[in-house]
């Protein structure tokens, strides 16, 4: 490995590290949450981790794509929100609940 | 054009009808479109050229170009009459629902006008996947007749309908894709046009059912045996008939099964002809139990559709039968049987469907000395039934004599046993016929509480086509055979080495319009 | 290193200096509108304190900074504390996005012992290359501003002013993305600075092979985006939450909307906020459609020109005389729309909550959208088919 | 430490210290304010990286327009602190903060072994791409990706029917009584 | 007149009389109904006339008027045109169907008079001779299928014309299916000529036919002539497949005269004649068709002493002597099966419809118990059947005489022939006058147990001229085939025209190298005759003088009478060990295979959809956490997989 200077060379690993750092917190606050709007919030922050990715790769490997990628994650991410919440808001309406604990009427 | 014309007229029609704002006319308007349709393929039948087995009216352009996937419609002798059957049939259904569909007039209409297009589709594509695209669409129309229009349990029939047909067709589905691979390996591109699978050389091993064409083999042949239906698959047929209405059964006997004898003709023979011919005992044998086994079980039913459900079952054994011995006699009987059947059980159906509207009950016991009564139904019954059990002179005998004769000479012993269908067909049907129109006049007529009507204009009008093909077919069927000659001759001397040649490409084919 | 450090340092400046000439600008204006609604209205305004009333701010000044700091018992601290230093930030940032002038050239001299330069300074807070879309993402996290403000304040008209007004200023910004969809397709470029200079000279343009010119009319987007304009200048409105878009502080239902229960400095720094917002959206109108902070009639280059001739000698003084020209045309523009938005604040009615709704969605979304692809097909009319 | 390398560590920190917020709070208001904070220095880190239009998108859709609606729709229920914020459960929760883990570190080395398939790992391509790729964006966009704009714009489109309808059902600001 | 012309109007003068009886069917009273189909039939006899008349006129060799109007079936090799052929043969059965028919169709007026579809019946009527026509006309195997199927058509909705009765209904439909398990036989039969000859055609496959007979049971001549023979036997109702045709007496009187004794139910007789090289080329099959012959002469006969019913009565000899015919076809004899066949035509529908005259004038009696000394009030039926009588039992020099007596002796002499055979036909001839005279002293002699409400009346003109005209032919039919060892005692030596008319168009066996002598011809006839006349004599003694003894014979031979009087149960047997059986074992396919079998099966795999889904299903906890846990647990198996490869 050629020496590296891990603070000033700043590399593909490092936004990789960071994407993975915020991706796991994304999951984890999907698997501890119970607040539906929390979970979708860190699913977001999940889409967000992967769009770091995207850049980063886009950016050093050279080609846009990744980018265009980002474009379309943050378009479904929007959409994914719009419905969501709506969903959430009907819910709430009825229910005053957004424990997602309360949501199990769907088991087998 | 013409081919696409024919193909997605129906759609449009199916569009104006939806859209058509007088529910009043809403039968008429129908019954014109049909008509217009039917114009139409008439017009085919008068340009087409029954001298080469050649396509012709090809239409052939791109669609997916990655896959190799074609808009590719053409039409040879084989497929001719089914198209014309298909398109005859329609104003007659139409005529013939006039007063049974009593509600979702339009969205009946629509529906037998989306099912015509698929049959039609399903008929004239010659590209794997724009087949299975008809193949499939032709499910969801029929799913809704029977579902929203049919009888008592028509949830359960149309459920097992469709899972029956679809569980086939999925695994055809599979072998197209298979088929499209190794057509990029045999032939360089990707392609799902039929004449491309016709190049191809799959390997078959003797023997064995894992050797690539007996697997590719079966798995075409499983979709349509399903759709004949051929004997252990036969099951959904008779449940599909009895809920089924009128007009659905009509369709569904008159030209949906043909779909998958049509299919055997089309696909499976000429494109796996060693594993077709390998495997062409248990084809023909699960004919001849089909044959024996739907007769002897329409024997014993009480339920007059059901009865000819299963002689369905029984005919289609014949056209099974026909197809599998590959010569000239067997393979005309069999086509030429598909439109028989076409023509007479379609008629039964229609005939059952009127004395059900009559006096809503189908029930064989529940009848008697109907001829007394109706005399006019009788008579056209009873020309439909003598018809259906191959009296001479009437389309049936022809087709039957000839599978039979082909079958003789090729497998005698199958065709010794084929011929206890003959018998056992006059017995079921005689019996019913006997049960129903003769003896004491039964439970249903003598309570009815107003006196049966006979045949009123309408009903008649819906009859006499079917009649009069009755007699034309079984007087001159040359009329009909000379057209599909060509085509036959064709698939029958180059089985192993099957080609569709493209209107072009004809070495020997002078066309000679007629 | 050392380059990088003089670079933030001197943007580090600029940006301070922007804040603060917009911190300064608030008094005038403030007066400005105070006198100036007195004018429409027929009636004095503000006179008392120093000529013309001049100082009346200075004393409101030291007004609010010794009213008593407050919280409400249900308000959240955090939020209702940072809300309105959050108020100033997206203003003053997306403000330093705008070119103010040309920049200004210095060539190298020699100071202290040490050569310097040349350098160019730009007259403007940071040059980016995608200006527009940067101020609008960062304009549009005032949101957050009044979303903190109403509901950290525990108050329930606080709250319902807050979700008025954000989900107003969210609405509106589609329409006002897409209104300058147009004026990017005209420009091809997002760059601000690049924008303006696309402006300069008389009007001409290329229309299908044929080359037009009309001396008489500036080369200004407005002639080509009238349109984009209106839209554009009515949703900016609604952005800055002002008359006839300010529902979030309808007195006359929500009391005074979020920030009901602010008062004194941290009331000052909302208002701050506020005109902030005034200032970009009076500063972009400029730059799209008014080109900007050039000369009506002169290119840049004409007038530094003029300058080399008649005003000055050296190269620095050239460039330095030629950018406070721009300067000011463009602050003469820039004054000119504030004065109209203050006009307009005391000339309309309030709108109600449907109508703002449905004009923003029914009216000038799709009015954006006809705009959008009206000029696609005329710019692809007019190069493609020449 | 250079510039970019110190932008880089702060932007950094402020992401994964706001990131980590989003997952803390028991409030989830501030979980919905850390997150826009993530989202504004995420899109500063995508402006070092050199994509200033998705940086700017960044941030007006996810920071200006998505979060908002978190926000709004947050304070619309109007949740305080929550008691329950977190699932209980001492063994599935320790399954899943022992699987997340062990994916990070999954990730992190399946994402190193990736690089080595890139043509220069760890070195910046400055020649590549152009410093401002907006153009270059929108070119590529509008050629070889437009299907799947254009199959966005639908979706976009069914969402925003989908959207209508849900809120609708109960009546929204518009319905008519 | 042009040959093709005649042959038209020969067939389709019966077809327009039936379009136009049948399209009228409510409107065309009786009188416009019976004219009509008569003339039409009346017309087809004058073609025929006319049609033979030229075939006489030309030489003996080429006798063959042949038409061919259109191509019916045209494929690869088999060509089969709707043609039609005139020759020695068939010109016999046009004369015979069409005279028989007209004098029947006119005799159906009177009786048919009362009956309400008496249009539709004489549409059916005409129907019947238009097939039989064609069946007779065709000239192929194909062609004659046709007609084949269509008589049995006929014959179906003539049987079951009173369909009101369930019983005649059902014995409609068993004459038609157990006519079709014939037809599938001579379907096989068609298929294995075809296959070996490559044509139907009849004159060529006489041609093709081997001209070495065939030892071998296996050879194509032998199966498809066999094949054939089974379906003569079902159309001809010979064993086993007799059963139809006593049943079909319940179809009208005059029907059984025209269809169920004269013309269709000869058929096949006609088919093995026409085929003659084909047969004579198969000697097992004759020997079979020989054997079938007399067994089925002899056991109908049998069973004819028995019955009580004047129409079964009858019905069973039309069967004995139909086994007569088969047995001289068997021997080889075919123009004596020919012979035979026509004088049974005159004789046997004389007699159908004298019975037709009695249980008219009985109102719809048809118990002969219930009858006796009918001969006061009907003199002219009497007289007429009385001719009948002498013919069917052979007394000379009436019809049945010659011919029954040709078979015989050629039953014996035949090089096909054997003693037993010639045994055979004895006795079945005994039984037959035995029957016969039965017959004749219950109906017509003895004292009257007419019950007193009958008042018998003899028929009026319209049905007794039929009767007349063909008693005529009961008594000169039969001098048509004068054999030689008569003829040479006879004045003027008349010759056999018949053999003379037939002989150039068969191939009988040769008898080279037999000779039998002249005083045995004369001694096997005298056995034969002198045995029926005193077997007619003890009937006669039986039921006239002494109508006791009968009863106590009867009662002393117990069980095998009552066999006999049951028909040997062979109805019993049939439904018992076919028909029963196999509707049991459908209902069982039906109920176990289709219901237990298939459907279970298909529902077993549903149930193990189902059953994996509800074991599957409880992983489906409802906890979206646990669900994400479960992506997160993939993602991990996946990546960790991607790490190891």
């Amino acid at each position: 490995m050629p020496s590296t200077d891990v603070i000033n060379q700043i590399g593909l690993s490092h936004y990789l590290v960071l994407s993975a750092a915020l991706f796991t917190m994304g999951f984890l606050g999907v698997l501890m949450r119970r607040n539906v709007l929390v979970m979708m919030m860190c699913i977001e922050l999940m889409l967000n981790a992967v769009n770091l990715t995207f850049i980063a790769f886009s950016k050093f490997s050279g080609r846009i794509d990744g980018q265009i990628m980002v474009f379309f994650v943050m378009t479904i991410a929007a959409a994914e929100a719009a419905v969501g919440l709506a969903i959430i808001v009907s819910i709430f309406k009825r229910y005053r609940e957004v424990n997602i604990r309360f949501f199990e009427h769907l088991k087998g | 054009m013409l081919l696409t014309t024919i193909v997605f007229l129906p759609v449009l029609f199916a569009l104006l009808v939806t859209l058509w704002p007088r529910e009043k006319s809403l039968r008429h308007l129908a019954l014109g479109l049909s008509l217009i349709e039917f114009i139409v393929s008439l017009v085919i039948l008068r340009d087409f050229s029954a001298a080469t087995p050649a396509l012709q009216f090809v239409e052939k352009h791109m669609w997916i170009e990655r896959f190799g996937i074609q808009y590719f419609l053409g039409i040879d002798g084989i497929s001719l009459w089914l198209v014309i059957l298909t398109t005859f049939l329609t104003p007659v259904v139409i005529l013939g629902s006039w007063t049974s569909i009593e509600k979702r007039v339009r969205g009946f209409h629509a529906a037998l006008f989306l099912l015509q297009t698929a049959m039609l589709g399903t008929f004239l594509a010659l590209d794997a996947v724009f087949f299975y695209v008809f193949w499939e669409l032709s499910l969801i129309p029929m799913y809704f007749m029977v579902g929203i229009w049919g009888g008592a349990r028509r949830i359960y029939a149309t459920v097992k309908f469709f899972i029956f047909t679809m569980f086939g067709s999925l695994l055809m589905l599979v072998a197209i894709i298979y088929m499209m691979y190794l057509t990029q390996e045999g032939l360089g591109q990707m392609s799902a046009s039929l004449l491309d699978f016709y190049q191809l050389k799959i390997p078959f091993v003797a023997g064995t059912l894992l050797s690539l064409q007996t697997l590719l083999f079966f798995a075409f042949a499983l979709a349509f045996a399903i759709k004949v239906p051929i004997f252990p698959l036969h099951t959904w047929l008779p449940d599909a008939h009895v809920e089924a209405p009128t007009p659905g059964s009509v369709i569904l006997a008159g030209v949906m099964l043909k779909m998958g004898t049509y299919g055997f003709l089309r696909w499976v023979i000429p494109l796996f002809p060693e594993a077709a011919e390998h495997w062409a005992w248990l084809m023909l044998l699960l004919g001849v139990i089909g044959i024996v086994y739907g007769a002897l079980v329409a024997m014993v039913q009480p339920d007059v559709k059901k009865l000819v459900a299963y002689s369905s079952v029984s005919h289609m054994g014949y056209i099974m039968l026909g197809m599998f011995v590959f010569n000239s006699y067997g393979v005309t009987g069999g086509l030429y049987q598909m439109l028989n059947h076409g023509i007479s059980t379609g008629a039964l159906f229609l005939l059952i469907g009127m004395i059900y509207e009559r006096t809503h009950s189908r029930e064989i016991s529940k009848y008697g000395g109907l001829a007394g009564v109706l005399p006019v139904f009788t008579i056209f019954f009873f020309i439909i039934t003598m018809s259906s059990i191959a009296v001479p002179l009437t389309n049936g005998f022809v087709g039957e004599f000839l599978i039979l004769m082909g079958t003789y000479q090729a497998h005698p012993w199958y065709a010794v046993v084929a011929v206890t269908g003959v018998i056992l067909g006059a017995a079921y049907m005689l019996w019913m016929f006997k049960r129903v129109f003769f003896g004491e006049k039964g439970q249903l007529i003598m309570e009815a509480d107003h006196p049966l009507h006979d045949l009123n204009a309408r009903e008649i009008a819906v009859l006499v086509p079917l009649v009069i093909l009755v007699f034309w077919m079984g007087l001159l069927p040359n009329h009909f055979i000379d057209y599909s000659k060509a085509s036959i001759e064709h698939l029958v001397n180059n089985r192993t080495n099957y080609s569709l040649p493209l209107p072009g490409q004809t070495p020997a084919a002078p066309t000679e319009a007629q | 290193m050392g380059q990088d450090i003089f670079e933030i340092t001197i943007n580090g400046i600029k940006l301070i200096v922007i804040f603060l000439l917009m911190v300064q600008a608030v008094p005038i204006l403030v007066w400005v509108e105070r006198r100036g609604s007195a004018f429409i209205q027929n009636r004095l305004g503000p006179n008392r304190v120093g000529p013309l009333g001049l100082m009346q701010l200075l004393a409101d000044a030291v007004k609010f900074l010794n009213k008593e700091d407050f919280l409400p018992r249900k308000a959240v601290r955090a939020l209702f504390y940072t809300a309105p230093v959050y108020a100033l930030i997206p203003g003053v940032i997306a403000y330093c996005a705008i070119p103010l002038g040309t920049p200004l050239q210095i060539e190298a001299f020699e100071m202290a012992g040490k050569m310097w330069g040349p350098y160019t300074f730009a007259m403007q807070g940071f040059d980016i290359g995608v200006g527009i879309v940067f101020i609008l993402g960062i304009s549009s996290l005032a949101a957050y501003t009044i979303l903190m403000a109403g509901w950290g304040s525990g108050n329930k008209f606080s709250l319902m002013g807050a979700l008025r007004a954000s989900a107003q200023i969210i609405s509106y910004e589609l329409a006002l993305g897409l209104s300058i969809v147009g004026v990017i397709m005209l420009y091809g470029t997002f760059n601000l600075t690049d924008m303006v200079l696309a402006q300069q000279g008389p009007m001409s343009f290329s229309f299908m092979g044929n080359q037009v010119v009309i001396p008489w009319l500036p080369n200004w987007g407005l002639f080509y985006q009238p349109l984009g304009f209106i839209l554009f200048f009515a949703a900016t409105f609604a952005e800055s939450n002002r008359l006839p878009f300010d529902l979030a502080e309808g007195e006359a239902e929500l009391v005074a909307g979020f920030h009901t229960e602010y008062g004194g400095f941290k009331m000052l720094m909302f208002f701050i906020g506020e005109y902030a917002h005034m200032m970009i959206a009076a500063g972009l109108v400029t730059t799209f459609f008014f080109g900007g902070y050039l000369v009506p009639g002169f290119t840049p280059a004409e007038i530094r020109e003029f300058v080399a001739q008649n005003l000055a000698s050296t190269p620095n003084g050239i460039s330095a005389i030629t950018s406070v020209i721009h300067l000011l045309a463009y602050f003469v523009k820039f004054a000119l729309f504030l004065w109209f938005f203050i006009h307009v604040r005391w000339t309309l009615p309030r709108f109600r909550y449907d109508q703002l709704m449905d004009l923003g969605w029914k009216t000038m979304l799709p009015w954006a959208l006809f705009n959008t692809i009206l000029t696609a097909v005329v710019i692809y009319v007019a190069y493609n088919f020449a | 430490m250079t510039a970019d390398a110190f932008i880089f560590w702060f932007l950094s920190l402020v992401a994964v210290t706001s990131g980590l917020s989003v997952v803390m709070m028991a409030n989830p208001i501030y979980s919905a304010l850390s997150l826009a904070m993530t989202m504004v220095s995420l899109a500063a880190l995508f402006a070092t990286l050199g994509a200033y239009f998705i940086a700017g998108v960044q941030v007006i859709v996810y920071a200006g327009a998505v979060m908002v609606l978190f926000v709004i729709v947050l304070m619309l229920f109007d949740l305080r602190e929550e008691t329950k914020a977190f699932t209980r459960g001492q063994v599935s929760g320790a399954l899943k903060i022992a699987m997340i883990g062990f994916l990070a570190g999954l990730i992190v080395m399946v994402m190193a072994q990736g690089v080595k398939f890139l043509a220069a790992p760890d070195v910046v391509d400055a020649a590549k791409l152009p410093e401002d790729s907006s153009k270059a964006l929108g070119l590529v966009l509008f050629n070889r990706h437009i299907f799947g704009f254009e199959a966005l714009g639908v979706l976009l489109l069914v969402v925003a029917v989908g959207t209508v309808a849900l809120a609708r059902s109960k009546g929204g600001t518009h319905a008519k009584h | 007149m042009n040959h093709s012309l005649l042959m038209a109007i020969l067939l389709l003068s019966p077809f327009v009389g039936f379009l136009i009886n049948g399209a009228r069917y409510r409107k065309n009273g009786p009188n416009l109904a019976g004219w009509l189909a008569t003339t039409a039939i009346a017309i087809s006899f004058i073609c025929s006339i006319l049609l033979v008349a030229d075939l006489i006129g030309m030489p003996a060799e080429s006798r063959r008027i042949a038409v061919s109007f259109f191509d019916w079936i045209v494929i690869d090799k088999l060509k089969v045109a709707a043609g039609f052929v005139v020759d020695p043969i068939s010109a016999i059965m046009i004369l015979v169907i069409t005279g028989v028919g007209t004098l029947i169709h006119m005799f159906s007026i009177g009786y048919m008079h009362h009956d309400k579809g008496v249009a539709k019946y004489f549409a059916y009527l005409n129907l019947f001779v238009f097939n039989m026509l064609i069946l007779v006309l065709g000239d192929s195997l194909l062609t004659m299928f046709v007609g084949w199927e269509g008589v049995g058509l006929c014959s179906y909705l003539l049987i079951g014309f009173w369909f009101t009765d369930k019983d005649k209904a059902a014995a409609g439909m068993k004459a038609f299916i157990t006519n079709r398990i014939g037809d599938a036989a001579f379907l096989l039969g068609m298929f294995i000529l075809f296959m070996t000859y490559g044509t139907l055609n009849f004159f060529d496959l006489n041609q093709l036919a081997p001209t070495v007979p065939e030892a071998s049971w296996l050879g194509a001549a032998t199966l498809g002539t066999l094949m054939l023979f089974i379906g003569a036997t079902g159309k001809s109702a010979q064993i086993p497949l007799y059963v139809w045709l006593p049943d079909a007496m319940a179809g009208p009187t005059p029907v059984s005269a025209l269809i169920h004794a004269a013309t269709m139910v000869t058929a096949g007789v006609y088919m093995i004649v026409r085929l003659n090289a084909m047969f004579i080329a198969a000697p097992n099959t004759l020997m079979i068709i020989a054997v079938i012959g007399a067994a089925t002469a002899v056991m109908a006969a049998s069973i004819g002493m028995t019955q009580w019913d004047i129409k079964k009565v009858l019905a069973y000899s039309t069967v004995s002597q139909l086994g007569y015919m088969f047995l001289a076809a068997g021997v080889g004899a075919f123009g004596v099966a020919m012979f035979h066949l026509m004088t049974h035509a005159f004789f046997k529908a004389l007699m159908f419809l004298g019975s037709g005259s009695v249980i008219h004038a009985m109102h719809e009696e048809q118990d002969i118990r219930k009858m006796g000394a009918l001969k006061k009030y009907m003199p002219i039926t009497h007289i007429t059947f009385f001719f009948g009588w002498l013919a069917i039992i052979g007394m000379p020099p009436f019809a049945g005489f010659f011919s029954k007596d040709e078979i015989l002796w050629k039953a014996m002499t035949s090089p096909l022939g054997h003693p037993l055979l010639w045994a055979a036909g004895v006795l079945g001839a005994v039984m037959t006058a035995f029957y016969m005279t039965r017959l004749m002293a219950l109906t017509f002699w003895g004292k009257s147990r007419v019950p007193k409400e009958v008042h018998p009346h003899e028929s009026p003109a319209l049905m007794t001229i039929p009767l007349i005209v063909l008693g005529l032919l009961s008594i000169v039919g039969g001098w048509l085939g004068i054999n030689h060892a008569i003829s040479s005692i006879l004045p003027g030596h008349p010759a056999n025209v018949l053999e003379h008319w037939l002989g150039p168009v068969l191939r009988e066996p040769s008898l080279d190298g037999v000779h039998h002598s002249v005083t045995m011809e004369w001694a096997l006839m005298g056995v034969s005759v002198g045995l029926a006349a005193l077997s007619a004599f003890v009937a006669y003694h039986f039921y006239v003088r002494s109508p006791e003894t009968p009863k106590k014979i009867a009662e002393s031979l117990g069980p095998v009478y009552r066999l006999i009087s049951k028909k040997y149960l062979v109805d019993e047997l049939y439904f018992g060990v076919i028909i029963n059986p196999l509707i049991a074992f459908s209902k069982n396919l039906w109920h176990h295979v289709d219901v237990q079998v298939i459907d279970k099966t298909t529902y077993l795999l549903a149930d193990l959809m189902k059953g994996g889904g509800s074991v599957v299903r409880t992983l489906q906890t409802g906890n979206m956490q646990q669900y994400a846990m479960y992506i997160g647990l993939g993602l991990v198996a996946v990546l960790s997989f991607v790490l190891m490869r």
